[in-house]
């Protein structure tokens, strides 16, 4: 087998927010298809380390690769990223738009049909629990059937059919060959899929 | 370019749908530039020229621009949508350009309102100083996008953006003051065009370093 | 402090010496004026100063156009340090233009000279520079928006400047700025030389308040790296 | 002093102590980190005295 050279790479990674550091020599690799768990406690910077993976922050210093492009990578994180007073079939619509989704509608229908959502996809969000909330992130990190995936604990604030959606999905994804990072609590949860893990400490 | 124009519509849309949802800033806009006039009508001393009162109707209107601005990236931040677009829009000029022509639209509804208020209460308008006024609210839009979104970075963003915004405006203030007071507004007219481009094409390439952390 | 470059006290020496220079010039040298008299002297300090600021706003935007080329760190401090400069110069530049104002026409502040309603609309837009500078968290994002902000402004210098011009031809119909006083030869001389006086002073603070700034993020990271 | 006297006189006076005040401010950053610089030597010195100590 060909040795599949890393997608996600970091070499010494560092960042500060104002005299903060909040991730400080942080090492790793990825490669295609493989799946990455960080975990650590509260406070332990991992949501920091999945935004940089995102590529919504840069890093203070140290090396940061990735192999995949920007509009190629889904990220949910602690924010829905969604317009509250939109309803679920016109966020997605523009996100559809900007990512330039192909058959944009059909893959929103399937999408809201598969996360239970296509009852209230004309319910504004303001209106959505939050696991329906939750869901809807979902829907939207992997709208444009990224090659990247990034999950900041998505089990979160999920109930029960939810949470099995959600492990069935992680499924497909890493059965389709997706590359995964998943920032988690639970790392039970996602063990089967796991080929890598880190566990971040107080800076 | 056409994916760019698109991207563009899609997201001015998404404004005008927000705004026409919730309708809390542009009825707030068109009230208060009429009860501006109005408080401006007290102020004015009894024999004051008609210029002041020209002077008086760009100082109502660059104060309703700015309650529009302030409000222009708020939908952006709730659900930390801003950095949404940021990860999805291939070109982030984009994301600016689209929120510009939508406060652009917002303004222009209240300015429907304000000048026929103006004519009624004060002095007539003619061509030039209409066309001025609709120069200076694009550069009021191109430029209020770009820093409304520099102060929606910052802590204390409703003390800041005015303090941003007005030493700006005051080019603007000049045009729009000067197309319709003075014998011949072409000066002032192409002044205003001339900072429409400059600053819009600033505004057009600077935004990508505003919103990327 | 690389080598090519000349010591900062050779600098400062030199600067010195230039503004002793200067200041025998303007007074023994330099013939007074002839309507204004012994006032006109006051042009020798105010108009290098305004200069000096222009100066100082120019680098400042120098350096954030190269931040937001090429992401280098150091040209944050470089470009805020600039505009710091440019800031106390162009208060300065008030201070002593509304003297001149006092001397030639009796008033503390006339909206007819256009070089002083230029300053005065430079100086809110570089006080608003740093009020959103420190309400923005440390790091490449305050980085970023402070040199957009600061290249604004080197866009905004000859924008206000017709602006301004525009605006006198209504609000005072009657004018009697003065366009610089014809010089003659010796006049000219003592003008440059206090110029350059004042431009190396600038130069000399400037690079003194960089040395002090950077200092103070070293021991921020020497204090970071003894307390782990 | 004649009228223009003082205001020249006031206007050079302005520059001097413009420049005075700043060298008064640069002085006082000096002696912070002066300071600072001290402190930080004497932690340097009682962490590597600390290191030999049980190195």
């Amino acid at each position: 087998m060909a040795v599949s050279e890393a997608v996600v790479r970091a070499v010494g990674l560092e960042k500060r927010y104002g005299l903060r550091t909040v991730l400080r020599d942080v090492s790793f690799e990825l490669e295609s298809g493989g799946a990455l768990v960080v975990t650590g406690p509260n406070g332990a910077g991992k949501s920091t380390l999945l935004r940089l993976i995102g590529g919504l922050a840069a890093p203070s210093r140290g090396l940061l690769e990735i192999g995949i492009e920007r509009r190629r990578v889904g990220f949910l994180g602690h924010e829905p990223l969604v317009y509250r007073e939109l309803t679920a079939l016109e966020n997605l619509d523009l996100y559809g738009r900007l990512y330039g989704v192909p058959e944009r509608r059909e893959r929103i229908g399937m999408l809201l049909g598969r996360f239970g959502l296509w009852e209230a996809r004309r319910q504004r969000i303001s209106s959505y629990s939050r696991g329906m909330t939750q869901r809807l992130a979902l829907c939207r990190a992997l709208l444009h059937e990224p090659d990247l995936v990034v999950l900041d604990e998505p089990h979160a604030s999920l109930d029960d059919d939810g949470l099995a959606l959600l492990d069935a999905e992680l499924g497909t994804l890493a059965a389709a060959g997706k590359t995964l990072v998943v920032a988690t609590h639970d790392p039970a949860r996602v063990a089967a899929l796991a080929t890598g893990s880190i566990a971040l400490g107080h800076a | 370019m056409t994916a760019y124009l698109g991207d563009v519509a899609a997201l001015a849309r998404k404004d005008l749908r927000l705004e026409l949802r919730a309708r809390d800033t542009l009825p707030a806009m068109a009230l208060f530039v009429v009860a501006t006039l109005v408080v401006f009508h007290f102020a004015l001393p009894g024999g004051a020229s008609e210029d002041a009162a020209y002077g008086l109707l760009w100082v109502a209107l660059v104060f309703t621009a700015l309650l529009g601005l302030g409000r222009a990236w708020a939908p952006e931040s709730e659900a930390g949508a801003l950095d949404g677009l940021v990860l999805a829009t291939s070109d982030r000029s984009a994301i600016w350009l689209g929120k510009a022509l939508a406060t652009l639209a917002f303004l222009l509804a209240a300015e429907i309102v304000a000048l026929p208020a103006f004519a009624l209460f004060f002095a007539p308008l003619d061509g030039p100083a209409l066309l001025g006024v609709l120069l200076a609210s694009v550069g009021i839009c191109a430029v209020g996008s770009l820093v409304s979104a520099m102060a929606a970075a910052a802590r204390g963003r409703e003390v800041l953006l005015p303090l941003l915004f007005l030493p700006l405006a005051i080019p603007l203030v000049v045009g729009g003051v000067g197309s319709s007071i003075s014998p011949e507004p072409g000066a002032y007219l192409a002044f205003l065009g001339l900072y429409d481009a400059v600053f819009a094409i600033l505004s057009w390439a600077a935004f990508e370093y505003v919103v990327t952390e | 402090m690389s080598i090519t470059r000349p010591s900062l006290s050779a600098l400062a020496a030199f600067a010195v010496a230039l503004a002793a220079a200067s200041v025998l010039m303007t007074f023994f040298v330099a013939p007074e004026d002839a309507d204004q008299g012994l006032s006109q002297k006051i042009f020798y300090v105010h108009v290098p100063i305004a200069l000096t600021a222009y100066a100082c706003f120019g680098l400042g935007a120098w350096k954030a156009l190269r931040l937001l080329l090429t992401r280098g760190e150091r040209y944050d401090l470089e470009s805020y340090t600039g505009i710091h400069q440019g800031t106390i110069f162009g208060a300065l530049t008030l201070v002593t233009g509304s003297i001149w104002a006092k001397a030639s026409w009796g008033v503390w502040w006339t909206w007819s000279s256009n070089q002083l309603v230029l300053f005065l609309v430079l100086f809110l837009f570089y006080c608003a520079y740093f009020m959103l500078r420190f309400s923005i968290e440390p790091g490449p994002q305050r980085e970023r928006i402070s040199a957009v902000y600061a290249l604004f402004g080197v866009a905004l210098i000859p924008v206000s400047f017709f602006a301004i011009r525009l605006a006198s031809d209504f609000i005072h119909p009657t004018v009697f700025t003065r366009d610089g006083p014809q010089m003659t030869g010796s006049m000219f001389a003592a003008f440059c030389t206090s110029w350059a006086a004042i431009t190396l002073l600038a130069y000399v603070m400037y690079r003194t308040e960089l040395a002090g700034k950077r200092t103070d993020v070293n021991l921020r990271d020497l204090r970071e790296a003894l307390a782990r | 002093m004649s009228a223009g006297e003082k205001y020249v006189a006031a206007a050079y006076g302005v520059f001097l102590v413009f420049v005075l005040v700043w060298a008064a401010i640069i002085a006082t950053k000096l002696s912070r980190l002066e300071r600072e610089t001290g402190e930080l030597a004497r932690l340097a010195r009682a962490r590597t005295s600390a290191d030999q100590g049980d190195g």
